[in-house]
């Protein structure tokens, strides 16, 4: 165990699975000796060169390309994508070509390819740069989509993510690169992809989230308590597939659930958590699921603006008491 | 050039046709599922002049039209029109069709429906060989039209500084579904775009087969040599519509009657008997053996069973 | 009233308001002289020449760009994205351009703007030509998503989709182009976006669709009623924004609902209503919200497969039976 | 040329210089939020001997790095400024911030956040212009890095093909982000590309601003009567990091020494002085009030409201 930041985590995990397997490598915009624009890949280039650590033009469409050909013929690359928002330029590559290849070839091939992004809003980036996009991909039959909260979700989740034989959007988030946590130093610490973690267990009612959103969702937890509200919180981790067993038994528990998302809410992950609900635990719930997420709007750059846009520790707070209101 | 690589030549070539040939009748007779094919008909002398030079080990992306690539690169044809009839005997058990058709074990490693889809793709596949140190070329073909989507640029440029062994064909047959490449290309050319690049930007007859095999070899060798891409552009015509249901209402029946006077099969086989290096007996033999192993396809297909409903969603995931 | 086909009403659409208002103008790939590959703008291009109906090289990006950039300046463009698979090179002039300009300029610009493309599996067009992507551009804010599932509906939509001041994604079913209907010849004949259709009242259970699984959801209906279970039918026509109160009217009649599409099941505009229903009409339901959607599934390309991918009236009755199956 | 456009030249020179040397001084007080500002400091000559050469009617469209070209197009600092601190009285009503800075009355209709993003709005605007019968062109700013992506190819082609009068302009800073643009470039120029669609491509001292201004002027001209678009790469450097907050680790600060030595502004204030356009004293009277311009804009941000954030969701749809 060592403590080390979220960026830390993601760049220590690419080197390890670098070291461990040559046929890994990484492509993307300033990935190279600036180590990323996010500062993700900072120390992979100084360890590696230039020929494992890839610095591209900007040209999204060919990069994600060029992943997915090395990825058909022998190779494991890890590509970068800066901002989430900036996986429109390269859509065709991911959702017609990568999720789909290996389908359309009747199985002839794997497609061991990491697509890193990052998204997400509160730092007044403005529309263009705040979005929360997994909904898009979790969208698309054929990728893995996985969203860690935490330096040792980062690390863990990211070398079960390089070592899986399909394809992988791998969402971190723009707030979270600084946040510092105890992370595994086994070379072999995975943490699997599809696999929800009940951080908080609690029994009154289960708040379900994953990256940012999730620790704002364990700060209003710690706020409930006080008010003798017991919030069992789970972190998503994983988006597609979704755990759904790891939400229905904890909802078995609670009878209540509040999906806690920054992306908007209309057509989000939480509408699917929401309906799954309602198909395969209708008789579970004392209430009706409910969502908080950022309103249907265009992130806007003030940060006066941008607050009540997004969700936050007190919304999420009062999302729960209104669920108990008149009980 | 030996006999025997002309004989090879022509082999392929009259494959491709009787292929696309029988496969159109099919279509007319409701045989085949789905879009109408897109045929390949007149185009023979790209794919088999490109193919003809290279080895097992070189790599093939090709596009919506693209049988007479795969089929020119070794491909089964049972194992394609099974494909195309939605077979599970077919190389993709029925989950692609005719614009998914590829054998990743003879590498060619995809085929696509979306214009210009494989040129990022051929990228990576070029960058994985100069990785891997592999002595292996990545040949990928597009269509004229292609030329003006966004990924060929990202592509070339990309291939270029990166001095990959890809090598670009755009098969110029002069149309983009109804749409004539003089409306929608600017500039002189396809290849003229190759300076843009700084890579070689070679035009030629694409119906001349011998032309096209110097070419693309001059290519593959430097492509071979670590001296980077080469972008080719072959100057053809499709007989047939943009898909063998298009009545061909924006062009003119003259303008088709001249290109197929430009035959490049018949071109070629007229060369080789002009200088004696086949007999009419030997074409005409090599013309009955591409049309059985066409019929021999058709009743594999044909008896091929479908695919299983139940295992739909089979090969989504590895694992 | 005059009958005609999807693609004629349409083209029909189209010409009217072109001949109405001189700043309309049509952009796309082979929409001139050839029509368009559906054949939707026949003989628009006979009546207005190539100044006001553009073939475009294959760009789209630069095609929606394009049209943006006249939608910003005074014109109001209709565009043809050929599949809406093919959108995926356009994403980010539709999600972060055409979605997102008026908002981040504070309202200095309108967009008006329809972007047509059309959707749907069932011809065996495989997985880049059969895709249901309306989630894609309901998820973002900005854009109204528009599905017409008859001539009449295809033309009255279109009509009003073209005369708002904002974007529409205005997306057809490539299986109804020939299908015929009666349609009004009212230059004005407009189908107001954002109100749904109860096509079939109905007093047991509401059905909501649109596009041509809103036309499989009636046939359901048809063979329901023969067993005594009649179903209410409403065609949604507009995705986004979603009319809610439309639901929930019928909702509270029948208290139970299915959703049909032929989107993926998972993330797809079924799980939104679900969703809100849990939140707006839970008192209402006497049963869970059902969905009825295409596999998780890339689209196979053989028939076999593909009919058992998507959905169909048989299976769309038999989900209605099993909703009520032990009442 | 008058020198009363020599004095305007300078003059706008000079505001964008204290602009963005004022605005990076509040960013590192802390004074500005969202992202690191992208300042245009060492490029003045490119925004403002372009725009020099515009009618109020055309139009003008800008990137992430736009202040300096909304400056020069008659951009009003206060509402600016406002803009990028957030406040109800900016530009977009705090909505945008500095990547989105545009007055639509001026026909300056949009910056970008994406690279490349403008340049297929730019096609449009330019059809726009030829549909109407406006006599206006089109001007749309993008950097050297942009040059690589699909959507520069997509829209030079198209606006080539259409014959639009649309007028490039690349600001070659030699980096994205902190990549040199050599690393990722292939070919000779940005310039070199503009064959590739059969139009002029012009290559220049971007730090000369009347080189840029003759340049500009020309393609003006040209677009104006109707010939179509032409394609400029002016070679610049911008003297801060990326974003205000960039060490610039991946160059030297001899590097950027022998840019600063070449201040587009020092330059030709230096000829104007040696040919006596203008004197000192006029030098440091535009200097004055250009700091004044900027002073005030600060003031009125600071004193200007935040935007009520009960309309958060206001501007999203016009009805
Ligand atoms: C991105 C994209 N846009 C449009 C289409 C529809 N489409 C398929 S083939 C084609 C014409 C392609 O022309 P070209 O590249 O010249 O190839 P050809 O068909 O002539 O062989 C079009 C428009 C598509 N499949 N993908
Ligand atoms: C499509 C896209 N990719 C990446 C980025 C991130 N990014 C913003 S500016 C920039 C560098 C742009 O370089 P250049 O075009 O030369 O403009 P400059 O910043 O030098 O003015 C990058 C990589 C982006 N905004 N959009
Ligand atoms: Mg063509
Ligand atoms: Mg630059």
């Amino acid at each position: 165990m060592a403590e080390m930041t979220y960026r830390q985590a993601i760049a220590q995990a690419i080197i390890e699975e670098m070291d461990r397997d040559p046929n890994v490598l990484m492509l993307g915009e300033d990935v190279g000796p600036f180590g990323g624009a996010m500062a993700a890949s900072k120390g992979v280039h100084a360890r590696f060169g230039s020929r494992r650590v890839i610095d591209t033009p900007i040209s999204e469409e060919a990069i994600v390309g060029a992943a997915l050909g090395a990825a058909l013929t022998g190779l494991r690359p890890i590509v970068e994508i800066m901002f989430i928002d900036f996986t429109t330029g390269c859509m065709d590559m991911i959702a017609n070509q990568v999720a789909k290849v290996r389908y359309m070839l009747g199985g002839q091939v794997q497609v061991p390819l990491v697509i890193r992004t990052q998204g997400g809003a509160g730092k007044s980036y403005a529309a263009q740069h705040s979005q929360s996009l997994e909904m898009w991909f979790a969208a698309i039959p054929g990728l893995k989509v996985v969203t860690p909260s935490t330096p040792a979700e980062a690390k863990g989740l990211l070398k079960s993510s390089i070592r899986v034989d399909d394809p992988v959007m791998f969402i971190e988030n723009k707030v979270l690169y600084g946040d510092k946590g105890q992370v595994s130093d086994d070379p072999d610490f995975l943490i699997p992809i599809g696999k929800a973690n009940v951080v908080r267990p609690g029994a009154n009612v289960t708040i379900v989230s994953w990256s940012r959103q999730l620790l704002l969702s364990l700060k209003a937890a710690d706020a409930l308590a006080a008010e003798n509200i017991d919030c069992e919180v789970i972190d998503l981790r994983t988006i597609s597939p979704l755990d759904m067993d790891a939400i229905l038994a904890s909802l078995s528990k609670t009878g209540r659930l509040l999906v806690v998302e920054e992306g908007h809410k209309s057509f989000g992950i939480g509408a699917e958590i929401s309906a799954r609900v309602m198909e395969q635990g209708f008789d579970l719930l004392e209430g009706p699921v409910q969502r908080v997420a950022t309103l249907d709007t265009p992130i806007p750059f003030s940060p006066v603006l941008e607050a009540v846009a997004i969700p936050n520790a007190a919304k999420i707070a009062a999302a729960i008491r209104a669920m108990f209101a008149g009980t | 050039m030996k006999t025997k690589d002309h004989l090879e030549i022509l082999r392929q070539m009259l494959r491709i046709r009787h292929f696309e040939e029988n496969l159109y009748k099919m279509y007319l007779a409701k045989q085949v599922p789905g879009m109408s094919p897109h045929l390949s008909v007149g185009q023979e002398a790209v794919a088999v002049g490109v193919c003809h030079g290279l080895k097992a080990q070189d790599y093939v992306l090709t596009t919506h039209r693209g049988h007479g690539h795969v089929l020119a690169k070794g491909a089964n044809m049972n194992r394609m029109l099974a494909e195309i009839m939605g077979k599970e005997t077919g190389y993709c058990h029925g989950r692609g069709g005719s614009m998914h058709i590829a054998d990743v074990k003879l590498n060619i490693v995809g085929a696509n429906g979306i214009v210009g889809g494989g040129l990022p793709i051929a990228v990576g596949v070029g960058l994985s060989c100069q990785y891997q140190g592999k002595n292996a070329v990545t040949v990928c073909f597009f269509g004229d039209a292609a030329a003006n989507i966004g990924a060929f640029h990202e592509s070339l440029n990309m291939a270029a500084v990166m001095k990959l062994p890809v090598i670009w064909i755009c098969e110029n047959n002069q149309y983009g579904l109804s749409t004539h490449i003089k409306r929608t290309l600017a500039g002189e050319s396809i290849a003229a775009r190759g300076a843009a690049y700084g890579i070689p930007g070679v035009r030629l007859d694409g119906n001349d087969v011998l032309a096209v095999h110097v070419a693309a070899n001059a290519a593959i060798e430097r492509a071979r040599a670590g001296q980077g891409p080469t972008l080719i552009e072959a100057d053809t015509y499709r007989w047939y519509g943009h898909g063998a249901s298009d009545n061909r209402s924006y062009r003119t029946r003259e303008e088709e009657a001249a290109w197929k006077e430009r035959c490049p099969i018949k071109r070629y086989v007229a060369g080789l008997l002009n200088e004696k290096i086949v007999t009419q007996e030997q074409v005409g033999q090599l013309e009955k053996v591409a049309e059985r192993e066409v019929q021999e396809a058709i009743k594999f297909a044909n008896e091929s069973p479908l695919p299983d409903p139940a295992t739909v969603t089979d090969y989504i995931f590895s694992a």
